[in-house]
């Protein structure tokens, strides 16, 4: 059913659309990192990576030698762009948790329509690796999600209540799915932009809540 | 990286307003930010809330406003000076507000207001007056008062030397309160007291990162480091 | 000021002892002073609970620690990454206990430690399982957890370079939790690149200063910076 | 009565002796300033103020320059000696309450048996000048006071308790008057040492609160 839907990489180019120039932006590992790409450089964003780096540069490939000192929260090679700088972690974390960073790009296993997020742990499982992820969404001024819309499964993740164990409440403010664009607003969610070729209905069926589709739009993507 | 906006003194402080929430960096006359004050002085604001160590002392910087009539309340953990005159006579005839704060204390507020925390346990000031409707809560065994987080409408900060991306260096002992202020007010001057091109500042070694900052100045102030003892 | 001890990996670690509390700075392999893990897995220690970012990578930094028997129980924010086969294994078998905290609230925990507070407010895993057992309080109509300081016996600590009175400057991202973890920890042992004379370093741009500092060890690392990719 | 007790210089001198190699120690305003001349320079203690500054050197004199962005606490012109560095407030009190303090001096008012502190206000008065002392005689190792033994009113300042607002609960741990040298431990004044020329029996009536005399020795001077 999602055959019809969006690739990783048109979500990814999507999000960057939604990036405004000059915004402090910090981006998540996994999902998110396939966004980076994609930013204008004239937007001038500037990436805050939490590991202490303010003003992080694109990943670094095929040098043939790797600057431990100088990886991204994935652990990639990355540079830092002119006018960077480096903190110590209780300031990088002062910096997302004290609202200087104008969004946050983070991966998700279920985002519910009161903005509640869950993408650390699994339901049932021991433990996860949460990283900095609860500090950063509580921070960020806008909680950007990017995931499929459905589960391997075929089960929501939009949902009307998580079922997984959350990450931060009431944070996420957009959704950026393969199958479009879902806003937050008012306890709501709210279908923004539906992918080209995929049907408002399927987006509505494929959602585990109630879907405002009122001012639904056709996706425009590049060429 | 977009450059931050680079104006005057006059321009800088244009959005801000009566009533606001104001820190003001500088300890003693060592990083005071006194072109930013003089420039709120002539825009002749009313009913400013100034946080800052100090009082202002002779007839320069906090002074200078509480001599203005723009100040409605200081908090600070100096406020009695020998060189606090202007203070001192309108706190004696009740023209101003006083909440006075260990200086330690001040500095967690503000850093825990610039770090999006709600407070800070301290064991600063139990058993004393500062515990005053003050929450006390005990961990092992010890007593801690809850200080609450400081945040500002407006920060004014005294820097060395600033990029165009607002990246800051401090000088020796007048870094003081200005890198923590200026991470925990909505609108971040500085004034800075020279220029450097991008690229000039070790990434190392900046204290400030540009994220932090609004809008600066560069400016060296008559009255600042290496003035001749009277 | 007098020297601080410069001393060897071996002897830095001699007086640290079996269930102490130990910080171990790092993220990912960036900041992790592996000599001196090293030389604690040599001195065969058991029952250390080590509070450090991740849970070690492949055979390096903390996985060594756990593949030497020596640690009972790991704190950190990042235990199950890809390369954390050590720490999965024996996590799985039940030989070894794992608090779980949010990166941002471990480096305030730590700081606070460093700092002589009881604790910090903040908004970070309201509503969340990291919430289960943790006091909440409500200022202004939010919710915060007070999370309690963290301090640790000993701290292992990654420079880049060393002067004789201890004075610290870090290494691009390698900075990390050093500087927070040198200033909480009871006895603090650095592992530095280098070593330079004293005024080498400058007083603006030093990051740790040395009275945080007990012991120190000047000496490359080969797993370090600057590797040339598997 | 205390005609005969020590000068300020001499006071100060026998506080300098007390400072152990290698410490790292702050110095308030007012009479405790006075104790740094006499400081032996071999011991390499470390002097901490309160504005940032970690290994403050010597004030300065007559140079007729003065920076006023290397000023100490009490705003006199200082320097930095080699290896000193500099930290933001935050930081600075963080080092004082941190533990990292071996001792601190501190100017008094009041101190009672039980180790309280009074230093920053009057009885009945509005307000004071707190600055740092609430945080650093919280934090520091040991905090050593200094102060005449009497008011110039001749009442004790050594009280069994305050009757000053407090600074801090507890943390005196030993008193230098002009008197003598008077240590508190578990709860009461133990008279280490006597000055020269003065009666043990001449302090316990200058003192508000019970004086343990048993092991006092007379202080020696120098010279």
């Amino acid at each position: 059913m999602t055959a019809t839907g969006l690739t990783l990489d048109q979500m990814a180019w999507r999000l960057a659309q939604e990036l405004e120039p000059d915004w402090v932006v910090n981006v998540g590992i996994g999902m998110p990192l396939a966004v980076v790409p994609f930013v204008d450089p004239a937007k001038d964003i500037i990436f805050h990576s939490e590991n202490g780096i303010i003003g992080m540069g694109p990943e670094l490939e095929g040098t043939g030698v790797v600057d431990n000192d100088l990886l991204s929260a994935g652990k990639r090679p990355v540079s830092l762009i002119p006018g960077g700088s480096f903190v110590h972690h209780a300031d990088s974390f002062a910096l997302a948790r004290g609202g200087r960073l104008d969004a946050a790009i983070l991966g998700a296993y279920q985002v519910a329509s009161n903005g509640d997020l869950a993408n650390w742990k699994l339901p049932g499982a021991r433990t996860g690796s949460i990283g900095g992820a609860m500090d950063i969404a509580i921070g960020a001024r806008r909680v950007l999600a990017i995931m499929t819309h459905k589960t391997r499964d075929g089960e929501p993740k939009l949902v009307e209540r998580l079922t997984y164990p959350p990450t931060a409440l009431g944070v996420v403010t957009k959704v950026f799915t393969d199958l479009g664009v879902i806003a937050i607003r008012e306890g709501r969610f709210i279908l923004e932009e539906v992918a080209p070729g995929v049907e408002v209905g399927e987006v509505s069926a494929a959602t585990g809540a109630e879907l405002c589709t009122e001012k639904t739009c056709i996706m425009s993507l590049p060429r | 990286m977009k450059p931050k906006r680079k104006t005057s003194a006059q321009e800088a402080v244009e959005r801000m307003h009566d009533d606001a929430v104001v820190f003001i960096g500088g300890f003693g006359r060592g990083g005071v930010p006194e072109n930013l004050i003089e420039a709120v002085c002539q825009k002749r604001l009313r009913g400013l809330t100034i946080v800052s160590n100090n009082a202002g002392t002779s007839s320069t910087g906090i002074a200078r406003l509480l001599e203005e009539g723009c100040v409605r309340k200081v908090v600070c953990s100096f406020p009695l000076a020998k060189e606090s005159v202007v203070f001192k006579g309108l706190y004696n005839k009740g023209l101003v507000d006083l909440e006075v704060v260990p200086q330690g204390t001040m500095a967690e507020r503000i850093r825990a207001g610039g770090a999006g925390l709600g407070g800070v346990l301290t064991p600063t000031g139990v058993g004393t007056d500062i515990a005053e409707g003050k929450q006390v809560i005990e961990l092992d065994g010890r007593n801690y008062l809850l200080e609450r987080a400081m945040r500002a409408d407006f920060a004014l900060v005294k820097a060395h030397k600033v990029d165009p991306m607002g990246n800051l260096v401090y000088r020796k002992a007048a870094r003081n309160f200005n890198p923590i202020m200026a991470m925990a007010a909505d609108w971040v001057m500085v004034e800075a007291t020279s220029e450097v091109a991008v690229g000039d500042l070790d990434p190392e070694a900046i204290v400030t990162p540009g994220v932090y900052v609004d809008a600066y100045v560069a400016i060296a102030s008559a009255g600042q480091s290496m003035e001749t003892a009277a």
